[in-house]
């Protein structure tokens, strides 16, 4: 499976990933709390940048699509999602309280309205009234409550109990569900636009996950996982203008990146994703096919455990940031789609992203610092596999041929892609990894650059950043949380013990026949995964 | 039928002895264009997998240029990906697809050639046995028994050969079975049993000089089919793992530029056919000799 | 003016080995007329089948007419393309193969093989064809003539399907039959009756025929007329029985000469203990017993012959013997001691002192190993000879059986005649220096004259090493040359044994005079004689079915 | 004698199926640790593991499954608790259709290259079939696959490059479909078929009944038709078993390349996400179809043979 890059970056479970059966590949979108959470403020969000702009939207036509991230294994169960497929199409049959517009701003979808206590604390979500369910069902505030609570409580099986567990209470009121919150957050609403969080019909007070009735402006009318999905308008949808501009779908798992690739071309489908990257130089050249690529938060990091030699010596760490070729590695591994990083995990994505803070490529600077370090002629392991990201193989060579110009001997260990993430990383001393895009900065330095963080891989434990980071989760003015932010950036950059050489970009390929609008949005890929409903066919 | 009527006062008899090396040699020059070819192929091979180090311009794994740079001076074939160069891996990918692929093979006809000779000569329940556990195994689709176990052991090269091996060493156990069993009715054989010889000798002189020919044929065979197996594998994210060069994976990992009609990619693919056929031509001009079959009308 | 029906001139014909052309056929001619039988006799190599095609312009694989003229009945059939020839074959040259059983296709009933060729030949439709058949197969007496066509070849015993193949070489009434060895693969009693079958209906239909046989006793019956051939050339050609009574040339003479070997003399048992002793074995495969409470002893000097017809048991007496096949009752003893049943329990002495010689050469001696590993291995496995005493006893054993060691003794077997292979299996049973050797059909697959110098070999090891033989064999000739005492055999039990001159003077039991009558003998008017006396003292014609 | 088969074939699948019991058991992580990823709770794993019946022994487990199998019940999916036997038969007629139309194609073609290249061996053509048969075969299929998607999708787009089929597509629609991944497949097996048909008729030719009907004066095409054929219809029956098997079987690589819905790749995601139930029935149907066509092929050269057809 070497070098199928980026198209595996964001998630792990292609195809090949599959066959390898790694049940753990699911766990990074778990850490990375999908991605979904989408604060208006920290969304990345870009200009659409393909060639020719697409006509006005237009209603009507027949869609076909096909997406790589499947799996025969797949259910309806929206607890269970983790990849682009299934996000999309539940987002097209289903609703959420609210959606992430394309601009990125915060749209009311079941939740017609919602307001807050003065703390922040407690949370009343106005649900729209009329609203059918495809199989009549009209809903109810109870559907909404046990559509929230799949994702509570000790024995959920849901992907995004993490996401919801600061809720410590739903209750219904009237025509409305109130949330409590355990503390305050002024973001609660971003909660509900979780790609997890769908509204499904309930019986019970239990909510049915498995159930093809949603509210959505689509109806599923035909399911087969990890094959195909066929969609159609609904005629009763309560959304305004019908909520989608095409009439019907028809969205195929392809995981086979050339199967993909020669269906856009050939014309057997509308839109892919993740067309593959090593090709795309080409792909841009054909006739009738657009590129389509947003810039994301994503983070392809290599943490080393700073409590092991010489990875505990700053200079040692320095002389590698200094010598690591990071416009090689977008030219090479990501193919030109990602952004130059710095080390530190917030994106430029980030409005507090610090854009002056960057790490120059300079040979004689790193020298210096090995030589300080006393690590001259060392030989040092890089645990690597493409479990970690598509084309970690090939980047730990670049690395190799970089680090070797200051005397630094790099020994690629190729690790079994089976557990990778339990046997390897968070226990060999340095390996590949990368970390999905996050709506806040506080949930990635939360989740990993904290003395008392879960998932702290590089083992950093640095007071100044402990107290910053702190401090931020609770400062209300925007200056100055960007302020800390930017610090934190700026030490863990310096300091920290990730060599963080690019953040990546989502890319979809389209038939030039197909409109996207002028924005589209970010939080996950294909449009948030409202692509179905948002794209059109001219 | 007389048969032995074609062949008056056998010529044999009076002509001059040979070493086996100059029979071998003299074969050699009269086989047919075809064979001649697939050894030709096969020594070339070879020779590129045994001297890749001293034949490449650059290393294997050796980042030298831009990526998909196109065919020049500077890089005969272009480069990957990567910037590495295209010929460079090309060469090493013999040693490493090749090579990996023989020693499975070899592995396999350790395994399965062993076993099937014992089958033959014990016959009865050590027979019955082995040939049940064959069948089982046989039932069992290849690939994904394959991937079952790569999955459980890893996908480290050593456990690819083995995995590989012992797969395929189910269709040689049959093969060296059945040979085998040709050879075990005949009278020298019975004439060494009586002797009392052990079962070491009455495999390694008795048999085994007698069944080269065919093993040989299926040994060219299976070595295809292992090559072709562990290309599936690469495909499939499971054969042998970057950033070793090998064919398989090599035109895996730049599969998506065949549609754009691309040659680079399909040079691995290329390199893979004519070994392929040119073993295949070898294994024909093996089965014929053995076969001894004259054809005619 | 005769009616010249075959005219074949400076016939020459190449055969290929090893990629080398050699000639097979050095510039023969043959006439025939109408009506009239030629036998073609010579030892292998002779190039009489490679004749008998060439009749037809018939050339195996490997094979290639490189000069001369075929003419049939005025045709120039070297000239004629392949479809003119086709049309030829079957329908007015027809040709009965050596073995019936594998020249008939096992897929299909015998009357189908039969009516294919007038049909595909457009002589007759199917269901004249089928009549046809079945009156046919009543005149070559076939039992169940209507029945017999709808069985399949492996339905129907050896003999019958040498007479239905004769037939179907008449289906449509050829002018010229070739028949290639027609009853050499058969046993001696079924022989005599195919022989008079073909020949009643040769004559009955005024077909000519080319007899091609290696024995002259049995063309002699056949044959007006006689071709000698030896390397492809003419060595004598007469009519039969100026060829009997008056040969010319040393060749054929020595043709005539074969059985004219004898033991020096019958040694009686000089110990009183044998040194095998059979007894009372019963043995078979499965359930079936193939050997039935054999008893029978071998003394030391001796050669016992095991005679009968193949089934009767006499290899599987050999393999209870040699411990292959573990006897179900009795037990075989060696110099008074039992030995174990299975050669699996028995010690390195045991197995060493009871050696076999194989009848196909070819398959008894491993083609991957020297002439020197395959006569050395029993020394350096039995008596642990090495090095220089191991080579100076393998060229003394090479010595022993006439071949010269230095030009032998790095040889393979494939650069061997038959008769040399067989003298180095001999060598390599003396190398273990046994007291005890099985001689299963040695001499049956070698020419006259070799299996001749066998015999005398063997013979002369045997005073030599006062060595016990177990002679096995259907041929009566080789038992009157060679054997002291005899047993004969049917269906797995001894029906009669005794010294030789006992056994082979009257009285005879009855099946043994069959055995003995059905002996070719070396007189035109055998054949005649013989059938007229069985029928007068109701011997049945064999209607076997098996 | 087909009995003693069929009951050794029984028992086959009896192994197999424990076997790949085992072997699923032994793969790192289960289904529930699969569907939660590693994020979730012990407790999560635990619930979802009480729920779908992990945490019982895995000898109840499977004497559970075979109790379900004997009635006829093949359970539901782990991961998406959908019937079995309902996600089966759909990809299990694809996966038949498939090999059937590429078994249509190549067998008969096979049949009659390796009939000509028998008759007219050595010859020109002879060596050029041999040489592009060989050819085929000696492509990786993916790269078959592409190369056939490129020409004859892309660049022609005569044919599809997916396989985008269901259970109400009409039957011509689905040959269309069908089309590039059957020729695929065909490439492979086709040399193989026609090399060991040409291979068994020339082995025959040696015989003597063959000389024979050259005696008797039978055009050559009849000798071959008529008389080499039936006699080689056993070592042909085991020829096309074995590629029909591999046909059912081995084209995972062919499904995943044309997207093709068939049994392969819903083994192999089961496999990946430790779906023991799916697994095991994929298994047995593979490891089924392989001892059915074996047994056929056994049957056919018993059938074939005249000797244990007319016994004596």
């Amino acid at each position: 499976m070497k070098n199928s890059k980026i198209e595996q970056l964001i998630h792990q479970d292609t195809a090949l990933k599959q066959a390898l059966g790694d049940p753990r590949v699911t766990r990074r979108d778990f850490l990375a709390f999908a991605g979904a959470m989408g604060l208006s403020t920290a969304m990345g969000s870009a200009l659409w940048s393909g060639r020719a702009l697409a006509s006005m939207p237009k209603r009507g036509g027949h869609m076909v699509s096909g997406l790589n991230d499947a799996n025969t294994g797949d259910s309806l169960d929206c607890g269970l999602f983790n990849a682009t497929y299934m996000i999309c199409v539940s987002r097209a049959f289903r609703d959420s309280l609210v959606n992430v517009g394309q601009d990125n701003s915060m749209e009311p979808a079941l939740a017609e309205s919602w307001e807050a206590s003065a703390d922040a604390k407690v949370w009343r979500f106005n649900i729209r009234q009329g609203v059918e369910f495809h199989n009549g069902k009209s809903l109810t505030t109870g559907d909404v409550v046990a559509s929230i609570n799949k994702h509570r409580g000790e024995d959920t099986t849901s992907y995004a109990k993490g996401v919801f567990s600061g809720i410590s209470d739903v209750r219904v009121d009237g025509n409305a569900v109130v949330v409590e919150l355990a503390d305050g957050n002024a973001d609660c609403p971003a909660l509900f636009t979780d790609y997890h969080f769908n509204i499904m019909p309930s019986k019970d007070g239990v909510a049915e996950s498995l159930s093809d009735a949603g509210t959505g402006p689509y109806l599923l009318k035909e399911y087969n996982p990890g094959v195909k999905t066929v969609l159609e308008r609904n005629p009763n949808a309560w959304h305004p203008d019908g909520g989608a501009l095409a009439d019907s779908h028809e969205v195929l798992a392809i995981l086979d990146d050339t199967a993909r690739q020669s269906a856009l071309i050939s014309g057997s489908v509308d839109v892919i994703n993740r067309p593959a990257l090593k090709g795309i130089a080409r792909l841009k050249k054909v006739k009738g096919v657009n590129i389509v690529d947003v810039a994301s938060n994503l983070a392809f990091t290599h943490p080393m455990r700073m409590d092991v030699t010489p990875f505990d010596n700053m200079d040692f760490r320095t002389a590698l940031k200094l010598s690591t070729p990071r416009q090689e590695f977008i030219d090479k591994v990501l193919f030109g789609y990602g952004a130059i990083g710095n080390d530190q995990p917030l994106g430029p994505g980030f409005a507090s992203y610090d854009t002056n803070l960057s790490v120059e490529y300079d040979l004689d600077k790193a020298k210096h610092h090995l030589k300080k370090s006393g690590h001259e002629g060392v030989t040092i392991d890089l645990s690597a596999s493409n479990t970690s990201y598509g084309g970690a193989m090939d980047a730990a060579q670049l690395f190799q041929q970089h680090w070797a110009k200051i005397g630094v001997n790099l020994n690629i260990v190729q690790e079994p892609q089976d557990g990778y993430w339990n046997n390897v990383w968070n226990v060999k001393p340095f390996c590949t990894c990368y970390w999905g895009a996050r709506p806040v900065e506080d949930m990635i330095l939360s989740i990993a650059y904290l003395s008392s963080s879960p998932w702290n891989d590089t083992l950093i434990k640095n007071a100044r950043v402990d107290e910053l980071v702190v401090a931020a989760r609770g400062e209300l003015d925007q200056a100055k949380r960007t302020a800390m932010y930017q610090e934190v950036q700026q030490i863990i950059s310096k300091e920290g013990g990730t060599i963080i050489p690019a953040f990546g970009t989502d890319v979809a390929a389209t038939r030039d026949t197909i409109g996207v609008g002028e924005q589209i949005g970010g939080g996950w890929e294909m449009d948030g995964g409202h692509f179905l409903k948002r794209w059109w066919k001219a | 039928m007389t048969g032995a009527e074609t062949t008056s006062r056998d010529p044999k008899i009076n002509r001059p002895r040979r070493t086996r090396l100059q029979g071998a040699l003299r074969e050699v020059l009269k086989a047919p264009m075809t064979a001649k070819f697939g050894i030709l192929v096969i020594l070339v091979y070879g020779f590129v997998a045994i001297f890749a180090p001293v034949l490449t311009p650059y290393g294997e794994t050796e980042i030298v240029g831009p990526e998909f740079d196109v065919w020049g001076e500077q890089f005969i074939l272009g480069t990957d990906g990567l910037g590495r160069d295209m010929l460079t891996r090309l060469l090493f990918g013999a040693r490493n697809t090749v090579g990996v692929a023989f020693i499975t093979t070899c592995l396999a006809f350790l395994i399965g050639g062993l076993t099937g000779l014992l089958a033959a000569i014990y016959g009865g329940w050590l027979d019955q046995i082995s040939s049940r556990i064959v069948d089982v195994l046989m039932a069992i689709p290849q690939l994904i028994f394959a991937l079952m176990l790569l999955a459980i052991f890893g996908t480290s090269i050593p456990t690819l050969v083995i995995v590989i091996a012992t797969l395929d060493a189910t269709r040689i156990f049959r093969v060296t079975r059945a040979v085998s069993l040709n050879v075990v009715v005949l009278d020298y054989f019975e004439a060494a049993r009586l002797r009392g010889e052990r079962i070491f000798w009455l495999c390694v002189r008795e048999i085994l000089p007698n069944i080269t020919a065919p093993l040989m044929a299926e040994f060219g065979l299976r070595f295809c089919f292992v090559f072709l197996m562990i290309a599936a594998l690469s495909f499939l994210g499971l054969g042998i793992q970057p950033p070793t060069a090998d064919w398989g994976s090599m035109v895996r990992e730049n599969a998506v530029l065949i549609t754009f009609g691309d040659i680079t990619p399909v040079l691995p693919a290329i390199a893979i056919a004519i070994l392929t056929l040119g073993v295949n031509f070898l294994v024909d001009w093996f089965l014929h000799k053995s076969s001894g079959l004259k054809d005619g009308h | 003016m005769t009616d010249r029906l075959l005219e074949i001139r400076n016939l020459e014909i190449d055969g290929e080995s090893d990629e080398v052309w050699h000639e097979i056929i050095k510039g023969l001619d043959l006439d025939l007329d109408r009506g009239e039988v030629l036998g073609l006799i010579g030892e292998s190599g002779a190039g009489k089948s490679t004749l008998g095609l060439a009749a037809m312009n018939f050339v195996r694989p490997g094979c290639r007419i490189r000069g001369g003229t075929i003419c049939f009945d005025g045709q120039e059939l070297t000239e004629q393309s392949e479809t003119t020839l086709r049309k030829l074959r079957g329908v007015r040259i027809a040709y009965v193969a050596q073995s019936a059983a594998a020249s008939f296709n096992p897929a299909h009933q015998l009357i189908d093989q039969f009516s294919e060729i007038p049909v595909v030949h457009k002589v007759k439709n199917r269901q004249d064809a089928e009549a046809d058949a079945k009156d046919l197969y009543r005149r070559v007496l076939l039992p169940d003539p209507n029945g017999i066509g709808y069985r399949y070849p492996h339905q129907v015993s050896g003999g019958q399907l040498q007479r239905a193949m004769t037939a179907m070489a008449l289906s449509c009434r050829p002018d010229l039959i070739i028949f290639d060895e027609p009853t050499t693969a058969l046993d001696v009693t079924t022989q005599i009756e195919v022989l008079a079958t073909i020949r009643d209906i040769v004559r009955e239909f005024n077909t000519a025929a080319i007899y091609i046989s290696h024995d002259l006793a049995v063309v002699a019956q056949m044959a007006d007329r006689i071709m000698v051939l030896r390397y492809g050339e003419l060595v004598e050609e007469s009519t039969t029985r100026q060829m009997m009574s008056d040969p010319k040339m040393d060749y054929t003479k020595s043709l005539w000469a074969v059985r004219s070997f004898k033991k020096e003399a019958e040694t009686a048992a000089t110990e009183i203990n044998p040194v095998v002793k059979v007894d009372n074995v019963t043995a078979g495969y499965g359930k079936e017993d193939i050997l039935k409470n054999v008893t029978f002893e071998i003394h030391r000097g001796q050669t016992v012959a095991i005679v009968g017809e193949s089934g009767s048991g006499k290899s599987t007496a050999a393999r209870v013997i040699t411990g292959l096949l573990p006897p179900r009752l009795g037990e075989v003893q060696f110099n008074g001691e039992t030995l174990p049943k299975s050669f699996k329990s028995r010690n390195k002495d045991q197995l060493r002192h009871v050696q076999m010689i194989y009848q196909m050469a070819d398959t008894a001696l491993n083609p991957r190993q020297r002439i020197r590993n395959i006569i050395g291995r029993p020394l350096s496995f039995y008596l642990n000879l090495r090095g220089k005493q191991k080579e100076e006893r393998i060229r003394e054993l090479l010595s022993l059986i006439e071949l010269e060691p230095d030009l032998y003794i790095d040889r393979y077997p494939d650069e061997l005649s038959g008769g040399q292979k067989q003298r180095v299996s001999i060598a390599r049973a003396l190398a273990a220096e046994p007291e005890f050797i099985i001689c299963d059909e040695v001499t049956s697959a070698l020419d006259q004259l070799v299996a001749e110098g066998i015999l005398r070999l063997l013979d002369r090891l045997q005073r030599e090493f006062n060595l016990a033989y177990m002679f096995i064999t259907h041929d009566l000739a080789t038992v009157k040359a060679i054997a002291d005492n005899v047993v004969v055999m049917l269906q797995g039990e001894i029906v009669e044994q005794g010294p030789k001159t006992d056994v082979f003077s009257p009285p005879h039991h009855e099946y043994t005079e069959l055995l003995l009558s059905s002996v070719p003998e070396m007189d035109p008017d055998w054949l005649n004689e013989l059938i007229a006396h069985r029928e007068k003292h109701g011997v049945m014609r064999s209607t076997s079915t098996s | 004698m087909v009995l003693q088969r069929f009951g050794l074939g029984l028992l086959t699948l009896f192994v197999v199926s424990i076997i790949i019991f085992v072997g699923v058991e032994f793969l790192p992580g289960d289904i529930a640790e699969a569907l939660l990823g590693q994020g979730a709770s012990p407790e999560n794993v635990a619930a979802l593991r009480h729920e779908l019946g992990l945490d019982r022994p895995a000898h109840i487990r499977y004497i559970d499954w075979w109790a379900g199998v004997m009635q006829g019940d093949l359970g539901t999916s782990l991961a998406n608790r959908r019937d079995i036997a309902e996600l089966i038969t759909f990809r299990l007629s694809n996966t038949l259709f498939l090999a059937l139309t590429a078994a249509a194609i190549s067998v008969p073609l096979a049949l009659i290259l390796g009939v000509l290249a028998a008759l007219y061996r050595n010859g020109i053509y002879d060596r050029s079939v041999n040489v592009v048969t060989l050819g085929a075969v000696s492509a990786p299929e993916f790269l078959t696959a592409y190369v056939l998607i490129l020409y004859f999708s892309v660049k022609l787009g005569w044919f599809p490059s997916l396989s985008n089929i269901d259970a109400n597509t009409p039957f011509i629609e689905k040959l269309h479909q069908a089309t590039l991944p059957a020729v695929t497949l065909m490439a492979v097996i086709l040399a193989y078929m026609m090399r060991m048909v040409r291979a068994s008729i020339i082995n025959l030719l040696a015989s003597a009944y063959i000389e024979m009907a050259h005696l008797k004066g039978m055009p050559k095409l009849r000798v071959i038709v008529k008389h080499a054929l039936p006699n080689a219809w056993a070592p042909i029956a085991n020829i096309i078993a074995i590629s029909l098997a591999y046909l059912v079987v081995g084209v995972v690589v062919v499904e995943v390349v044309f997207i093709y819905p068939g049994l392969g790749q819903l083994m192999v995601d089961s496999v990946s996400n430790r779906d023991i139930p799916v697994v095991q029935a994929c298994a047995m149907i593979f490891a089924g179809t392989y001892i059915l066509l074996n047994l056929t092929a056994d049957i056919v050269s018993i059938c074939t043979n005249p000797r244990l057809l007319h016994p004596k």
